[in-house]
């Protein structure tokens, strides 16, 4: 078993991972940059390092400050939470170089990841279900047009190395189809040093449903069940859920069965997930594997009772996995929701300041996950999530009642500081979502009402 | 925002009466003002009186302290203790360390080290080495100037921004 | 505790270029050394000078404006507003409801009232009725002296020690 | 339904049933004393009345204020809580008699159980087993005498109207025992105006164990399984955990069996708690029935995932239970530690003063309830219970872990305030409590040591 895990992260997700290595008796160093030095996560860890300034790049995400804190420390591996060098193949090859343990997959696992192109063709090997479209790279014009074909219109250019909403762009007609691809390769290269693009049917508002797997080291996969995340801003989720309402029993079973097949076939290791859509005749298709633990997770955990990230490092550790199938009941309903220092009237712009006042809500089955406290500041150059809520209940009407209760416990004030709570509360309230039947647009929906609701004041 | 560039003295002498909540209270008030300030602060008094108790806390930031808006851009200086800051209580410069590894004040194991306290150092000149990931990263004074005290050991290991050096310039 | 008891007013001009956050910064800063203090505070000063703002606040407590550690005792005087209070801005007591419930300002419905703005009333004279349960419960004047301002409407329901009454009594 | 519930209770338990009622869409009426009016659960209630000073009988033991706030709230039912008016059958006839709900049992049933002798008589006729002892009062010296000669020595006496570890006295031989019963007799009159006692022999190192019920008004009683509460000091409760330990499957069926027995032979009405001893032989015996929500009940909600509240309101509005016993399943381990404002070092004392700093764990399975923040006030006037944390994990095991490093994360700080998290933490650390073989001794043996250590030093 490790002795003592570096966690390369910052903020909610640092200090959730220090929680359950304190829990396994594991020690914990905290990496930060100097705009963190003074945070909760950093002040919770037994050691901490200074690794460089606020700038992501010459800190979070600067490899060489990382691992020599690593070596200093003596941390057995390294815990990279998600975002930041958790999905960088590169840097889990050079912990491996190093002689640190990554708590993750392999290197070579993570570069088929990675690539998209490549990850489609595995699973479309597997078995799963692709949305119609190219599964390699588009070379030639012809490609192009012959994928165009099969796919007919919308249809929507991915970037390869593209994720996180970035890189892509929906074509309405064939007149746009060529011009959009060349733009999409540009930007790709732009974006990310690599301008390999791929085409899909691009559907009207799907269903963003995500299955969790667990796999160890000695061949056992076990799936945790789904979760649904379609409620997001800018490409990005707000409100994720479990179970996903509205999918029948038999969808869900196809779509864990399928995951854990996904799983195996490329020998997953460690916690991942695999990012389906589903449309509106219910039929579903593989859109990528993350190979990190989800900022979501905890709604996984709220139903089965596993604690992801100490399953992640037990397997990390060599352990096999303690649950089979079996063992996993997932139980009532959960919901998390994000709060983000964002404002919605502004196309969710980031904000950053102090916080004059920060409460959290507490009492029955509620959890919050957030590394800050009053008078601290939101500092401008990262992520701007604040705090993560996640209910439980027996069910989800109740998940609901429980998650409007809780989020209006929240007290945030800081000058210059927005919050979306009250917008989350919206969501809440809204009939499509209460019934189950909002998809990825609802939030640009609400958002569209709003601005004219105000628009007539 | 750490306010750890600003030298906290407590001016006046404290009554026999006043109690620590008092202090403790003053001490607050003055972080939570500089925290709240945009801009560079001269001078912050907070006279507390009550029962003949008072308590002045005065601040007195050095001429090169940064305060504001950290920058975004990765391109420039951002904020806290990157290369040297200055000293508030004089002309004296304090050399940090420009990455986290270990720190070697001589060139190799058993030579004479780089400097030593009441060193004459040259702009430019070596100071120490600390090495990250085996690449040997120099660090070198900013300004002619005398070394008024070595910060850490032989072979220490160093976070980002730890002060090395002090050197004064005037 | 409550800081409800003290005249906050602002005694100095205020600066074109302060911002709100600074104004902000010292009013919490005296409420906090308010909040903080073991005993009742003559004055608070707190000055804030940067880029040429200056901001002061004075505060001037009334002469019999409780402050300190509450009593256990259920025997005496609890802290907060039971009964008579004083108005620090002058020789005015304050008549509070002695409980919750229902406040009648006459007898019997059409009657007068007991008394009125301008009333002249004796030390023991019944003011008011608060009924509670079923229970009429007599409200009387504590001093003599005249009624300043009813604070109440005829069949309001009241909470414990809601003011109902200013009286002079200078 | 009711629509408008007055909490008749300040503190945590306050803010944790309007926490419910805010989910269940109940409008909630919070009173208060003036010592309260900033605090956090008047904050939290839609409606607030100040109903008196800050000592309880002029304020939460004043049933004329809380009717009378009920009265002109137009409130539909009372939540009376836990202490103050929870156990007072006088004050659940007056809200009858005064047309508002009572959110407990009927003023009838509470008058049995409330007399101590009565409700023994009334369970050993439901099979319950009883400690030897005088099942009724204790008339005269003769009385005394005969009931003596069946249970043997040490015994204790108490008195038929006491609580709460008050009005008990422990007798080791024949010599003390007439002085006993008299003084016990003159105590019980000075301290609950009623001078019964009964007699049982004394067990010497019990474990405490509950069963937490529910019945409705329709015939259906159900069990939530038990509550180990053996760490208690000035017995009173400190840590409190479900499933007990060291209890074989056998024991805990035929406890939990005999207090759905009890339930129904008396016709209980809505959440109850039987609490049973349980000597080092595995025998356990009836001691006393709690009619009202207990302070420990969120370890029962963790396993049970049923938000105990909620029933209790439900059922007090006639609706019947939607669990059958069958639908109920415990799973994991929870524990309950008690953050007092109390110096362990004094025997507990308690204190009170301004919080400079406050700040609760957070993170995977684990609940705070509590009605402070930073900046508030502790009052001197009532119980010291500061916060209560509750974790939930597969195991005891693991269970124990995450509760020591919740506890690692309360930041509690204010002059002349103590608190109970380090005590606590060292009881976590005990080799017998780690074991399950703790007994109602523990915590004296614990400051025993403290004692010595410290005398030493």
């Amino acid at each position: 078993m490790f002795e003592k895990i570096l966690i390369a992260n910052r903020g909610e997700i640092a200090l959730r991972v220090a929680r359950t290595c304190r829990e396994l008796g594991i020690r914990t160093v905290g990496v930060h940059s100097t705009a963190d030095a003074d945070a909760d996560f950093v002040r919770f860890a037994d050691e901490s390092v200074c690794i460089g300034p606020p700038p992501p790049k010459a800190s979070y995400l600067n490899m060489a400050a990382v691992l020599q804190a690593a070596a200093q420390t003596n941390a057995d591996a390294i815990h990279p939470g998600y975002g930041f060098l958790s999905e960088d193949a590169d840097f889990a090859e050079a912990c491996r170089a190093d002689g640190v343990g990554f708590i993750g997959p392999s290197p070579e696992l993570m570069k088929q990841i990675a690539d998209k192109a490549v990850a489609r063709a595995r699973m479309a090997e597997a078995g799963l279900p692709m949305l119609p479209g190219s599964v390699s790279e588009l070379a030639t014009e012809d490609d192009v047009r012959r994928a165009a074909g099969r796919t007919g219109y919308p249809l929507i250019i991915k970037a390869t190395a593209g994720g996180g909403g970035r890189g892509m762009r929906v074509v309405h007609e064939a007149g746009e189809l060529l011009d959009a691809y060349w733009q999409n390769r540009a930007n790709a290269r732009r974006l990310f040093g690599h301008d390999g693009v791929y085409l899909e049917r691009f559907l009207t508002g799907p269903r963003h449903v995500e299955v969790q797997v667990l796999a160890d080291h000695h061949g056992n996969t076990v799936h945790l069940g789904e979760r649904d995340c379609s409620v997001q801003r800018r490409h990005q989720k707000l409100i994720e859920e479990t179970p996903a309402s509205g999918l029948s029993a038999g969808l869900r079973d196809r779509m864990t069965a399928a995951a854990v097949a996904g799983a195996r076939h490329i020998g997953y290791q460690g916690a991942g997930t695999f990012e389906f859509l589903v449309d509106d005749r219910h039929e579903f298709y593989f859109m990528e594997i993350n190979c990190r633990i989800q900022v979501e997770h905890p709604v996984t955990e709220a139903v089965t009772g596993i604690d992801l990230i100490r399953e992640q490092i037990l397997v990390a550790a060599g352990q096999p996995l303690s649950l089979r199938q079996q063992d996993i009941h997932n139980r009532g309903a959960a919901i998390e929701i994000r709060v983000q220092t964002e404002d919605p009237a502004h196309d969710f712009r980031p904000t950053a300041g102090r916080l004059d006042r920060f409460a959290v809500p507490g009492g029955p089955f509620t959890r919050v996950d957030t590394a800050t406290r009053a008078g601290a500041s939101v500092p401008p150059f990262y992520d701007s999530l604040l705090a993560k809520l996640i209910v439980w209940a027996p069910d989800r009407a109740q998940a609901l009642a429980r998650a409007d209760r809780a989020l209006s416990e929240f007290d945030i004030h800081g000058e210059n500081l927005s919050s979306t709570v009250d917008f989350t509360r919206t969501v809440l309230a809204d009939p499509d979502f209460r019934n189950g039947r909002h998809d990825t647009g609802l939030v640009g929906r609400l958002t569209e009402n709003q601005g004219e609701s105000d628009g007539h004041r | 925002m750490s306010v750890d560039t600003f030298a906290v003295s407590k001016a006046s002498p404290v009554a026999g009466q006043t109690t620590r909540s008092t202090l403790d209270a003053v001490t607050d008030t003055v972080v939570r003002i500089m925290c709240e300030s945009a801009g560079p602060l001269r001078r912050v008094s907070v006279s507390y009186d009550t029962d003949g108790a008072r308590v002045e806390v005065d601040l007195d930031p050095g001429p090169a302290a940064p305060h504001g808006q950290p920058t975004e851009s990765p391109g420039t200086a951002p904020t806290g203790p990157t290369g040297p800051t200055a000293d508030p209580a004089g002309a004296h410069q304090v050399i940090t360390s420009p990455m986290v590894g270990v720190v070697y004040l001589a060139p190799e194991p058993n030579a004479d080290t780089f400097v030593a306290v009441d060193s004459e150092v040259q702009a430019g000149q070596q100071l120490c080495v600390v090495e990250a990931m085996k690449l040997m990263n120099a660090v070198r004074a900013e300004q002619a100037g005398t070394v008024v005290d070595v910060l850490v050991n032989d072979g220490a290991a160093v976070e980002y921004g730890q002060p090395l050096f002090t050197i004064d310039v005037a």
